[in-house]
């Protein structure tokens, strides 16, 4: 489905990865296609479970097999299958091509190397500096995301910096050998509000400096409606709606979309009771037939329990999976 | 307001945790160091209100609920309980005071035992305060509050592993309510669960506090929940609280420059608003001993040479608001 | 970091004075008393004699009495003398203690050498051939009794093969190759032991490591799988490995009675073992005594390695 | 409230377990224990094993009809027959007979001395750990002072006692039962400790207090369920320690003297025989092997199926 014209830096295409638990298999990406473009953020959002992160280490190619298993579905970046390289080729993909930051950088940062260790170790293995234009480089980046002093931090571990610090070493790390495009699985989740402005700032900004792509992924709408430019809904292992930020809010299309906008408690303080979605997500071992957003559906039809909608175009360039939607365009 | 409207009133709360105290670190000739997790506060809530209070992680929120229900103690301060003192109460007082009290934390993965099944959970209060007596008797007060908190009664002979999060955090409010209490601290109740559910959960403590004409303590971090859930708030900054008032006014004219911070750099689900941002400079103070003066010395847009070395006390501004700043 | 010292220091106070009070209570718990063992040795039942003696043994006075005055003795390294060489105890076990710590850091050292890259190995091909290998080998490894293992080994080595000495000691500096062949199948039948219980270790703790997100981040800036692995992995799941491995070697410097028994290997456990047979009990008393504070104070060390190999972990 | 649900509420208030239901319970139980069990391979191994060695050592006097203390000398050495399954050692005993017969007391012993060194440590461990501050810090120096006991040494200083006060037959298994159960103890006490301290931090403890349940309750009614998986991971693998240690005993000859049939003891006398009838040092070895092995299997399957962070490898 995902066309790959010169402007797209990834496209997925029927991504499905699946994993092979004691307990049975699950699926935790199903057929999930869309496409990046150059520059562009694209924001993925989903609740806990919905496979939102599990798509990320899919595109870095860390899904540990077994085991996982991607049954079928290509990933595209800059027109070549991801999933097609070799292990050597994909070494040389990762870091200078495109990197990520992840949600905890407490535990995604190794705690018996210091900042330097790793940041170095990074730029000498993708561009060849020594050790000591290593460590000159890792002071500028420190600076770059915005550490203070940073030549005095340099040989400190991780459990040494405060959470926000620590998220920007992790961005340091990422940004070290000018990766195009950017992978950022709930960077701010982890982090306070305050501190989270600053981050989510840090990084927008960054991106537009350095004209890079990011795929941010998030269960926080807040923070999309004002990171990114197109978005794509999880549900449950399924993109359910994809379009741009502005379309998704305005005009939200599928029911799990606009009982998702109707759950968050706004600042200005209307509506005294919520419009939650009723129930709770169902369980990816054995999940229900048909659309899996039905059993908590207000809109469940027959259609629903049989048969899994199809993403549709709805508006240009607005997408959603919903049978609601076949019945007005028939 | 009467004082007979008053249901709890706390006043010059104060926990300071000592760091290296002991004679080892004395030895080494270590500096005894004082985290001041919870610094002089006062609040009050009335009968029947919700109590919003909010602040960032480590500002002391979650240790001024332990200490309003003495699950730790505090080193100075008042806490009162319908006009009593519930520092100096006695063993026996104390019991009758946790049926007043009850808490709800905030992961329901960790507040349910998860050895102990959902009947066993739920009747195990009203077995400590003798609040029924015989098994079936048990049995239909745990019914009946399972069906309150909406979760169907073939659960109750289940273990907690067996639900999700959001019918957890239902059980655990269920077991708050199994004593029959009064004032109910909500500790983070809902930050551990996703949005739709989170949703559901808000519901809840609404539907129940009409319905039981109950009294919440609700502590958050996240803006938007406390500004849809209290009546009153209190914002709380690296153990004291910097401003307090009725919500609607407070969220939309915060008058505290950290207040003002806080509201700026929440991200609103609406690409309309403006983007969030940081107004202050800088990260969190820290509670270790902290310098005289404000603690947002250092980081404040609004600063002038009194911050540094005078406290800034909580002073009455006029509407029920209350606002700790030199320079309003 | 000071204080920290200071603090595991002055927790070694009451250890040591828990050891003390056990090791004296033995010896007061036996039946009879010293002075039984001296009249009954000489045949003579003379009350008065007994008296004398008593007096000049210190039995008249109470019990607290005499511990102190045993520790103060003992503190200043003075255990009387050996009731069946009649040699200073301190002499005695000093001379025992560098066969023992020898067999003991070489046994360990082997071990560290097969079990460490075998249980990266195992760890890495999960599942598969090596793995299982090397999973039901060390599980025979804790299992199989090490008296049993030695006996076979000089069965197999000694009697059947003929290439290695059954029993015996050469000291390293006079004779080295010697020395090599008589430590060949002590050092093995400890370290076959040791490097079962090194290789599951090591194993579960890569396994353990490997799980973090720390390894991700590092294949995600394009590291490769050796680095990722033997640097970045390995040097976390070190932590606990070379933790336990240093408690192993405080424990075989006190616990290899039985193996060096076998092998008429010279240390300080045979030493002890062959007071208690000749109940030479002043000698078992200094020897238990002397292997619990090289035990206490390895701890110590061992405490110490592991919080500066692990830089997480606070001196607080 | 629909009717169905009104019926369901009564049917459920009134709904009792009865002593059947109770029954039907502890099938499930067991039923689900299995099942469980079958998750882990080596589990599984380990259960048969050991259930193949409780068999022998209960149905001891019913599989063999020799005597095996009596000297018989006109049977001595004798290789495995049809007579002998495993042949008959320097005596002319049935080693088949023999091995029976100690191993019966052998994992007596170790049952025993676990359960003696559980039932001391959980609630040292529990208590301290529930009421920490000074109690647990002088508690828990306590503990150190025992474990800096090395190896074998305090094994050999109670038997030493054992021998020299002349306690013999089922005394000195009694005292070595104390001894082996008291040297556990610290371990035990650690781990316990260790795991409520843990289980504290939980935010159902504190649920527990903020009801106004007593501490004593708490400690013991609300916590010790949730850490005992360890614990029996613990003792499992203890337990083939321990029958180690015992052969090791009886192998230095400070075990229970001869003539009782003793796995370590014989392998010992065996030592003799060694180039003319080395299997007669096979047997015991093996026995113990297999014992030990056993224990550690099932304690190894245990602890992956028990413990949730290895469930999905």
């Amino acid at each position: 489905m995902a066309e790959t014209v010169p402007n797209t830096v990834l496209a997925l295409d029927d991504l499905t990865v699946r994993f092979h638990l004691r307990r049975g298999d699950l699926t935790a990406v199903d057929g999930v296609s869309f496409a990046i473009e150059r520059g562009q953020t694209f924001g993925l959002v989903g609740e806990s479970g919905s496979g939102k992160s599990v798509t990320a280490k899919a595109i870095m190619r860390l899904i540990p097999d077994p085991p996982g298993e991607i049954p079928r579905g290509r990933i595209l970046f800059e027109g070549s299958n991801i999933l097609d390289k070799s292990n050597a080729e994909m070494r040389g993909l990762r870091g200078r091509h495109i990197a990520m930051v992840f949600q905890e950088p407490m535990s995604a940062l190794n705690p018996v190397f210091t900042v330097c260790d790793q940041i170095s170790d990074a730029l000498r293995t993708n561009l060849g500096l020594s050790k000591a234009e290593a460590r000159e480089r890792v002071v500028e980046l420190l600076s770059l995301v915005g550490i203070p002093s940073p030549h005095k931090r340099l040989d400190s571990y991780v459990h040494e910096f405060s959470g926000g610090m620590r998220q920007r070493v992790m961005l340091a790390m990422a940004l070290s050998c000018n990766p195009g495009f950017l992978i950022a699985d709930e960077p701010t989740t982890a982090l306070d509000v305050t501190i989270q402005a600053t981050i989510l700032e840090l990084i927008t900004g960054m991106i537009e400096r350095l004209g890079m792509s990011l795929l941010f992924i998030t269960h926080n709408l807040g923070v999309v409606a004002h990171a990114c430019d197109r978005v794509g809904v999880m549900y449950a292992s399924h993109i359910v709606e994809l379009g741009d930020k502005k379309e998704i809010f305005a005009h939200p299309q599928h029911p799990y979309t606009v009982g998702l906008l109707h759950s968050i408690p706004r600042l200005d303080g209307q509506a005294k009771y919520l419009t939650p979605i009723s129930g709770s997500v169902c369980n990816m071992m054995e999940p229900p037939a048909g659309c899996k957003f039905h059993p908590r559906c207000a809109h469940a039809m027959d259609v629903c329990r049989r048969e899994i909608p199809k993403l549709k175009e709805i508006a240009p360039g607005h997408l959603a999976a919903c049978h609601l939607h076949d019945r007005g365009a028939a | 307001m009467t004082a007979a409207d008053t249901l709890l009133s706390v006043k010059g709360l104060t926990k300071h945790f000592t760091l290296h105290g002991d004679i080892y670190s004395k030895l080494a000739g270590e500096k005894t160091q004082l985290l001041k997790a919870v610094d002089g506060i006062d609040f009050h809530i009335r009968r029947g209100e919700t109590l919003g209070l909010v602040g960032e992680s480590g500002c002391g929120k979650s240790t001024t609920a332990r200490l309003v229900t003495r699950l730790i103690e505090p080193t100075a301060g008042q806490v009162t309980l319908k006009n009593q003192n519930l520092l100096a109460f006695s063993r026996k007082r104390l019991k009758e005071a946790r049926k007043e009290v009850q808490l709800v934390f905030q992961d329901p993965y960790s507040s349910l035992n998860p050895r102990k099944t959902i009947m066993h959970i739920l009747s195990r209060p009203m077995e400590i305060h003798g609040l029924a007596r015989s098994w079936a008797e048990k049995r239909e007060k745990v019914l009946e509050l399972l069906r309150r908190v909406g979760l169907g009664i073939e659960h109750i002979d289940r273990y907690p592993h067996e639900f999700s999060g959001g019918q957890r955090q239902r059980i655990a409010i269920a077991r708050a309510l199994s004593v029959d209490p009064e004032l109910v601290i909500g500790d983070e109740p809902v930050s551990a669960l996703d949005v739709s559910i989170q949703a559901q959960i808000l519901n809840l403590f609404r539907e129940l506090q009409q319905e039981l004409g109950l009294t919440y303590l609700f502590i958050a971090h996240d803006l938007s929940v406390i500004r849809h859930i209290s009546d009153r708030v209190a914002v709380m900054y690296v153990g004291k609280i910097v401003e307090t008032g009725p919500a609607a006014a407070l969220f939309e004219r915060p008058l505290h420059p950290y207040t003002k911070a806080l509201l700026a750099a929440v991200p609103e689900a609406d690409p309309a608003k403006p983007p969030p941002r940081l107004t202050l400079q800088g990260e969190v103070s820290t509670p270790i001993d902290p310098p005289p003066g404000c603690r947002l010395c250092g980081r404040c847009p609004r600063e002038s040479n009194v911050c540094a070395e005078i406290t800034p006390p909580l002073v009455d501004v006029g509407d029920g608001r209350q606002v700790a700043c030199h320079n309003l | 970091m000071l204080a920290y010292i200071i603090r595991r220091v002055a927790y070694l106070v009451p250890v040591l004075l828990v050891l003390s009070i056990v090791v004296f209570t033995f010896v007061e718990m036996l039946p009879g008393n010293i002075i039984d063992t001296l009249v009954g040795t000489e045949g003579n039942n003379d009350p008065e004699v007994r008296k004398i003696l008593e007096k000049e043994y210190g039995l008249d006075q109470p019990v607290y009495v005499r511990y102190a005055k045993w520790l103060t003795r003992a503190v200043q390294g003075d255990f009387g003398n050996s009731l069946v060489t009649r040699r200073p105890v301190a002499v005695e076990l000093m001379a025992g203690i560098p066969a023992t710590v020898y067999l003991a850091v070489v046994g360990i050292s082997l071990s560290m050498l097969i079990a460490v890259p075998l249980g990266t190995i195992a760890a890495v091909r999960r599942n598969t051939a090596i793995d299982y290998t090397a999973q039901v080998t060390s599980l025979i490894g804790i299992s199989i009794p090490e008296f049993w293992f030695a006996i076979l080994c000089v069965l197999f080595f000694s009697l059947y093969l003929g290439w290695l000495p059954s029993s015996g000691f050469a000291n390293p500096f006079v004779d080295p190759w010697a020395s090599l062949k008589f430590l060949i199948l002590p050092a093995a039948a400890v370290g076959f032991r040791q490097a079962a219980y090194t290789t599951r270790l090591t194993r579960s703790s890569m396994l353990d490591e490997m799980n973090k997100e720390y390894v991700d981040t590092a294949r995600s800036v394009g590291l490769s799988e050796g680095k990722v692995i033997f640097k970045y992995t390995l040097r976390n799941a070190m932590i606990p490995t070379i933790t336990i491995s240093g408690l192993q070697l405080a424990n075989l410097l006190g616990g290899t009675v039985v193996l060096e028994s076998i092998f008429a290997w010279p240390g300080i456990g045979r030493a002890i073992f062959e007071a208690i047979l000749q109940r030479d009990y002043p000698l078992v008393q200094a020897g238990v005594l002397v292997l619990g504070v090289i035990v206490v104070v390895m701890n110590l060390l061992i405490d110490l390695t592991y919080r500066l190999l692990n830089p997480r972990v606070k001196f607080a | 409230m629909t009717e169905i649900q009104a019926d369901k509420l009564a049917e459920l208030a009134v709904r009792r377990p009865a002593i059947g239901g109770r029954m039907a319970r502890w099938r499930m139980a067991l039923g689900n224990a299995w099942h469980e069990l079958r998750k882990s391979r080596t589990a599984s191994i380990g259960a048969v094993m050991l259930v193949l060695l409780f068999g022998a050592c209960i149905a001891t006097p019913w599989i063999t009809s020799y005597d095996p203390i009596k000297q018989n000398y006109r049977e001595r050495l004798q290789p495995p027959s049809e007579k002998h399954l495993l042949g008959t050692d320097r005596m002319g005993r049935d080693i088949y007979t023999r091995l029976l017969y100690g191993g019966r007391r052998l994992v007596a012993i170790a049952l025993l001395a676990v359960t003696f060194g559980l039932s001391l440590g959980i609630p040292y461990g529990v208590l301290s750990g529930y009421f920490g501050g000074k109690v647990d810090t002088v508690a828990m120096r306590f503990i150190d002072g025992l474990l800096a006991f090395p190896g074998l040494l305090f094994y050999l200083l109670v038997v030493t006692l054992a021998r020299e006060w002349k306690i013999e037959g089922l005394a000195n298994d009694a005292v070595l039962v104390f001894a082996l159960g008291f040297a556990f103890m610290p371990e035990v006490a650690r781990l316990s400790r260790g795991s409520v301290l843990a289980e504290k931090q939980k935010e159902y403890v504190e649920a527990s207090r903020a009801v106004g349940d007593s501490s004593l309750a708490i400690a013991l009614r609300q916590i010790l369920p949730n850490i005992i998986s360890p614990l029996i991971v613990n003792a499992t693998v203890r337990l083939g320690y321990v029958i180690l240690i015992i052969a090791a005993l009886s192998f230095l000859g400070l075990g229970t003297p001869p003539p009782t049939p003793d796995w370590g003891s014989d392998l010992a006398a065996a030592r003799d025989y060694m180039e003319t009838a080395p299997l007669i040092a096979a047997f015991p070895g093996l026995a113990i092997c297999y014992t030990v092995l056993a224990f550690n299997l099932f304690g190894d399957g245990l602890r992956d199926i028990l413990d949730p962070r290895l469930a999905e490898r």
